[in-house]
């Protein structure tokens, strides 16, 4: 293992002057100047390089193994797109310049959200949200403040099926409202009985997410959404799963009246270890005037910046992550409408053909074709002792990032599978022989399972050790005080 | 003409073969519309990267960035020197194409430096933890009052006028579905105080949060805020700019319960704005009731040393609505960048960016002070880095005109109680002497001459 | 203000003492001169890499690179699309920071690219084997002669007229203190007749060098060259650009004992000459002679296949006066690079790149066909991306003009048989219709109007 | 292991698009083509991105190991240095460029050489040489040049000593000389009687690495040099070992004719795992006229390049390996004078606290203090069958690159370490016990050694059969034809 950055520290020693010249002490009186030493480590440039390097070797991404892990689009990061933001003029771009000295980065984003209306078949878009549950949270401040314009202020419930990412509902309630949740039919789908019931004059939002977690499009749609309008209320669509329809489909012509996708799925931009994401939202006119300020606006071959009355106001500093933002502007442009819908296509593909190939093996939810992922139960391996996460880190000693386990909530002990359109049939092929062999493993040597992952840097770590008696800060740290 | 899809024609007849389809229409044919396909404002096959790449420079190039232009603006985000090695190391692929580490085993590193994050964060605002990140300091903000919401069971938030105006903007915005409301406690002569903030405190009151430095650039004094709030069972929370840690009392040396900031002067580019980096930190009392992923050091089987995500039932994916926070992918990326930062920059590194830029803006201060018609605000009270003039013109108009000889000046400020002349000018430690003079003489040049327009 | 030096003055201090030291300067006491410290022109601390950073950049922003104008030269570097990837992959820090793999075991992944560079240089070129690289071109040019000598005994070399110009400057330098006599074989309309070659043969002759395509941009055609050299015993040498191998027929194809190349197209930057990539491929009977590394797959001591540099008696740490070369340090990380360029297009991108150069430089060279005045040479002949033309104005004065219009036109030549007003034009892949249209038009006006200056 | 990018490729796959439009055939005569196939890998971008990082993986450099490489000076190439290269207006620019739209770029090579020339105590410098044998070469074609201009073309000898790189005499002999080999004094000092018993009126050139590469700089230099101009021969330095006195003497001062440096060593360029390096040669007025063309001409504030007649000629195609001479340029600049004295002083410290800390552990070469590196000898060890080899592949299971092992030649069983001036003090404490260790392991365990290294991706390869019978191909890759 890496010793920490604050046992490698030497008292003393310095990396990088940010300064050319002597810095003397400064002229603010002592009362309101830091006592405490600042407790960061000293180092040299080397020492850091070195440390950062060899902690990047230390863990996998998709530059280095196949990582199927659903619900997340853990697709290929084309490496032009990481050029974009470091370009002079964006990445040197202060957010409070004059609109005359921020015209390219204005149209930059402003082209972007003209091609996302068009995509998502809305009449328009944010681009503030800072992730995906930003996203929802926008999407639902939006429909509070519609509510509330309408005189509508009774509607105080969004209702969430049970299959939804934890999200969903975490961003209901930050929005002040109460969360009704829809248990799904056995299959899966969205029980069409329990959100009629659960329907009523105190609705504010359905939020689905579409296709649903367990990668199946609601063949009911049509008939959900009717439901929903004609109880007068709003209909959300989570677009994480967006790469199972772009270019195919557009939330707007199914009926959504909010969606939000996620730029670090669907289009290509970096997870960067859980971050930063984006999550534009796209709405239908009704909707419109109350995106969140500041808005980016075009009067002929100028764009400027301004507030809008009705909006639900800011939720973040600035514009937006346009450090995301312009890399997925350049995918879609990379990509052209052939490519987008290519996008789907394939991942589709690759989803139900490594579904097929593992047929048989593990349970699986619903019937005929999948979206781009697909939930397996590893529960008929119980009885030999072996969990969804143990079947995980039977993965990870085969060489792959390991499938997301225990979601979607309502299948025991779910593996969920999302291959993406950026993995060729040679890795589906080698995947599925490997978790074919792990299963197989699972029956005649679970032992062996339960000790897995033996080829990682460490074996497993002792998860309720770390929660009882929490270390959040290095005590290599604490001593330097 | 680039999709990054790896089939070959073959493959993709063979694939769609062993699953009895034709085509990759029939994948879709079970979706739930007959408005499949719909026709894009966009080329059927799409640009080569080199063809992107010239566009977006072309775009980029039309930008006024701080390559072409000498920044002296800030408010909530600063032109400070950025050691190339951040770049270089959180741009490898490792770091930049994983994601949240579920899987500790393989993704050691990834833990590591976030813990690692949470260590050199905690320090600096001399609080006992610090979480992994959350979007940008606004929400940083915004968050730590729901906490102080949520923890007292009060609905009353005291937030200092000083605060950064986009700030309160969010934190509005934030608790505004939530029956929260909102007070701003008045600044007098650029700070608060006591007895403004005990006229406004009652046993309503959630919390009170106020800024390291202000908006105004102004260094207050809290001493007794923290006892004065503690007597009303309010939580005394701050939000600091982690650069002026550096030299300021930080937020555990003033008593905060919880303290959050803007971290992009840590390593992160200008970047129009994002993506940035929201810190919280928090005193122990608060472990378990802050948002946001939190890392663990532990052992594995081995005992070996490791490190896990952990105390994950505060989370969304875990409590769904009854969670702390929504929050699920933050910025990772941008606190290992931190990371890097601080360690290249270590404690006196960081005291000299953070002393030679107050210095700077000194010396800037005095410079405008000198020449007629211009006010300076707040006299007599220390600064950080930013402070506010008076102008006898048009503040924008006087940008506009400073844009035009090269320089980014301060930020034109307008709206209730700040006139229409008013300006808010910032240095970090980049700007040298020359470029100081520089601006000095353009805004004597401006204000001199017939330009004005 | 930077050094990367570590020690921390207690440090320093206590490592002197640990030698029985007091001053860093004893460290230097026996060197045997009293003119230590020599006063330099530059300042004591030197520059923050900010500083120098925008020093370099206020440098670099002076040229006219291929992202200011429009190119349209080449002459031995050529404006090929480079495909990002490659940069970031090259640019990884293992790669960068090591060195030639000495120990295999702690270097196999940088064998291995070697390995896979020695296989795609040697299929492209269709011959048995290829090093692991040389410095350009031209050093390999020279170096394939110096296997041609020391082979056949022989000391006179032929070399085409077709060849690049600094080519056989660079051979000339090599071989003049070897007492190797060089003899130019001339072209015919572009090309060397078979009966020409013959005229120069002797038993004296080492071997002949030819190139694809010749410096004109030529394509030779070479039937019946292996077997009039062979005949005389002399070998037969080609030097060939990569990219045009996509399209045209291969040294190996042609018969060549040794084959060599500039390896720049290959996802090399312009970068000014440097540093380039050498190619040098050959039959399998010369695999002994050849100079610089070879990287070979053999079995660890467990049976795993495993990369080792092989046959090192050829090289000078082993051999010293008698080896092949007194290579060292040759061109590893470009060799990887153009080994990720090669994997990134695969045979039917390098074959569309080619072709569409090709393509490309034939409708250049139709449309300056077409301007009265402009004159084509080697009219009927087939050429790749480069061409001829004698222009009515002398050629420098063009240039000129074409680059205050925004490109960078052919290249000038001067100098015995060429004449003030010849042009070799050249373009690549990356160059649009409306380029071409672009350069034809202002071509036009510059032989049509008033600013022959 | 990773499998070969043959074994990965897929036929049919393909990666980047060079050109947004179709390609159609060309029009050349088909005599003319290529008929055989290309025999190319097939690949997707990301397929061909991951088994690039993987093999990236697979190797140690400074950024991830202490690296003691002696003679090879891996010192920590700073980040900064690697930006410069890619400056747009560098990176983009022809080397056939009209000088008018080059004045950037040869003002800051002209500014280097300037720079140099005042580092080297040189009159006039080259920047040509692409590596440091390289610039051997020049300087044996200017000495051979010189010479034939002054009619005494009798001078056929170079005189090298023992202790020399072997590049020295195989430059020697590329250049057309006959090589000498001056045997060194059991000090691994020269020996001054049998260098003066080796000058005659034959004698061209004298090469002498100063220090030498046993870490000693010549006790009698000052003798040497007068001998050596007596004998009316020039003096050659070979500067690869620079970094002892960088900033601390000039090899002018000393009264060297000739001299080349290794910016890849002493100017912290990357080595690249074997280039590109750059060799640049300074030399006295004497021999200034004979420099390689082209020439970089300064002209009030215009810069020219231009051809000289007595030059050698064209040593390359181009001017220089810009990309490596500018990073150089970036470092000098950065670091000042007296941060370029701290280089050495420090390169001194290290080296020679390391020699101390072994002391006593194994023999090394020369009394009192050492320059920059110093050299062990293992023949101790040979009693106990571990060889300086098996010594090397246990310092790399204890983390670390190995020392440059059986070079110098006169040295039996050396081991040449060199720290450089970038390592911390706790780096050479800890890698000082680590050898302390495995020389105590040599002498209780042998076995042990002879088995390392165990802990990197491969063990010991077959060096014999990979000699006896070469494969330099892969031969997936003949599959494929």
């Amino acid at each position: 293992m890496e010793p920490s950055i604050w046992e490698i520290s030497r008292p003393g020693a310095r990396g990088v002057r940010p300064v050319s010249h002597p810095v003397g002490k400064t002229d603010l009186p002592a009362s309101l100047c830091r006592q405490d030493p600042m407790g960061l480590p000293e180092l040299s440039e080397l020492e850091t390089v070195r440390h950062f390097t060899r902690l990047s070797q230390l863990s996998r991404g998709v530059d280095t193994h196949f990582y199927p892990l659903g619900s997340c689009t853990m697709k290929y990061n084309p490496k032009v797109m990481d050029r974009v933001p470091g370009l002079t003029g964006f990445q040197d771009l202060h957010p409070l310049t004059d609109e005359e000295g921020m015209q390219g980065y204005l149209e930059a984003l402003w082209t972007f959200s003209e091609l996302l209306k068009e995509v998502l078949g809305m009449d328009e878009v944010t681009l503030a949200p800072a992730a995906g549950a930003h996203g929802e949270l926008t999407g639902i401040l939006l429909a509070r403040k519609y509510f509330e314009k309408k005189g509508e202020r009774s509607r105080t419930e969004i209702l969430v099926p049970d299959s939804a990412h934890g999200t969903n509902p975490a961003s209901a309630s930050m929005g002040g409202f109460t969360v009704r949740t829809i248990v799904s039919k056995s299959s899966g789908h969205i029980d069409l009985e329990a959100l009629t019931e659960a329907l009523s004059e105190r609705t504010a939002l359905v939020m689905l997410t579409a296709p649903s977690t367990l990668g199946l499009f609601e063949e009911e749609l049509p008939e959900v959404v009717r439901r929903v309008k004609a109880a007068g209320a709003l209909l959300y669509m989570d677009g994480a799963n967006m790469n199972a329809f772009l270019g195919v489909l557009r939330p707007g012509d199914l009926g959504f009246d909010i969606v939000h996708i996620n730029t670090h799925k669907t289009l290509a931009t970096p997870h960067g270890g859980g971050g930063p994401g984006s999550g534009p939202v796209g709405v239908r006119s009704h909707l419109a005037p109350f995106l969140p300020n500041p808005r980016i606006v075009r009067s002929g071959k100028t764009f400027s910046v301004s507030d809008q009355p009705e909006s639900i106001g800011r939720i973040r500093s600035f514009h937006g992550s346009s450090g995301v933002l312009l890399r997925a502007l350049a995918y879609i442009r990379m990509l052209g409408q052939d490519g987008l819908r290519r996008v789907s296509l394939y991942a589709l593909l690759n989803a139900n053909y490594l579904r097929k190939k593992l047929e048989g093996l593990l349970p699986g939810t619903g019937e005929g074709l999948c979206t781009h992922e697909f939930v397996l139960s590893a529960r008929s391996l119980e009885k030999k002792g072996v969990r969804a996460v143990d079947l995980a880190k039977g993965i990870l000693d085969a060489g792959y990032y390991a499938p997301t386990i225990y979601f979607p909530l309502i299948v025991p002990e779910a593996l969920m599978i999302e291959p993406t359109e950026c993995e060729s049939r040679t890795t589906l092929d080698r995947f599925a022989e490997d978790l074919t062999r792990l299963v197989r493993l699972a029956e005649t040597n679970p032992e062996k399972l339960l000790r897995a992952p033996e080829k990682t840097p460490v074996s497993r770590p002792d998860e309720v050790k770390a929660a009882r008696d929490p270390v959040l800060v290095d005590p290599a740290a604490e001593k330097r005080t | 003409m680039a999709d990054f899809i790896p089939h070959t024609p073959r493959e993709t007849q063979e694939m769609l073969g062993f699953l009895g389809l034709t085509s990759l229409e029939e994948l879709v044919r079970h979706y739930p519309t007959d408005r499949t396909f719909p026709s894009l404002p966009l080329a059927g096959e799409g640009m080569t990267e080199r063809e992107v790449l010239a566009e977006l420079r072309g775009l980029a190039a039309k930008n006024a960035g701080s390559s072409k232009v000498v920044v002296f603006r800030g408010a909530g985000a600063y032109d400070h020197f950025i050691p190339e090695a951040v770049h270089a190391l959180v741009g490898r692929g490792e770091f930049l194409t994983s994601y949240t580490p579920y899987q500790p085993e393989a993704s050691q590193g990834l833990l590591q430096a976030i813990f690692e994050f949470q260590t050199a964060i905690s320090r600096l605002f001399g609080m006992d933890l610090s979480n992994a990140s959350l979007y940008d300091g606004a929400t940083a903000a915004a968050e730590a009052c729901l906490v102080a919401v949520r923890h007292t069971g009060r609905s009353i938030l005291l937030v200092s006028e000083g605060m950064d105006p986009s700030v309160i903007e969010v934190i509005r915005t934030y608790t505004e579905g939530l029956g929260v409301r909102l007070r701003l406690v008045p600044l007098t002569e650029g700070r608060t105080r006591i007895e403004t903030l005990r006229e406004h405190l009652s046993s309503e009151v959630a919390g009170f949060l106020g800024a390291i430095p202000t908006f105004w650039g102004t260094v207050e004094d809290f001493s007794g805020f923290r006892e004065a709030l503690s007597a009303e069972g309010a939580l005394f929370l701050l939000h600091a700019n982690p650069h002026a840690l550096a030299l300021l009392r930080t937020p555990g040396e003033w008593g905060a319960d919880l303290a959050t900031g803007e971290g992009q002067p840590l390593g992160i580019s200008l970047s129009a704005g994002g993506p940035y980096l929201g810190l919280m930190t928090a005193s122990r009392t608060f472990m378990r009731k802050i948002p946001g992923r939190l890392v663990g050091q532990t052992v594995d089987q081995e005992g070996r040393r490791a490190y896990v995500l952990t105390l994950q039932a505060r989370e969304q994916h875990i409590r769904r609505e009854k969670a702390n926070s929504n929050i699920c992918s933050n910025e990772t990326l941008l606190s290992i960048a931190a990371t890097i930062y601080l360690s290249l920059l270590g404690p006196r590194g960081l005291y000299e960016a953070a002393a030679a830029s107050h210095q700077n803006a000194m010396t800037l201060r005095r410079g405008l002070g000198e020449i007629p018609g211009i006010r300076l605000l707040h006299e007599g009270v220390p600064h950080f880095h930013e402070f506010a003039v008076d102008l006898p013109m048009d503040a924008r108009t006087f940008s506009h005109n400073l844009l035009e000889r090269g320089y980014l000046g301060g930020l034109p400020l307008s709206g209730p109680g700040r006139g229409e002349n008013r300006m808010l000018w910032c240095a970090t430690e980049i700007r040298t002497d020359e470029e100081i003079r520089g601006v000095l003489a353009a805004a004597k040049e401006i204000l001199a001459g017939g330009n004005r327009r």
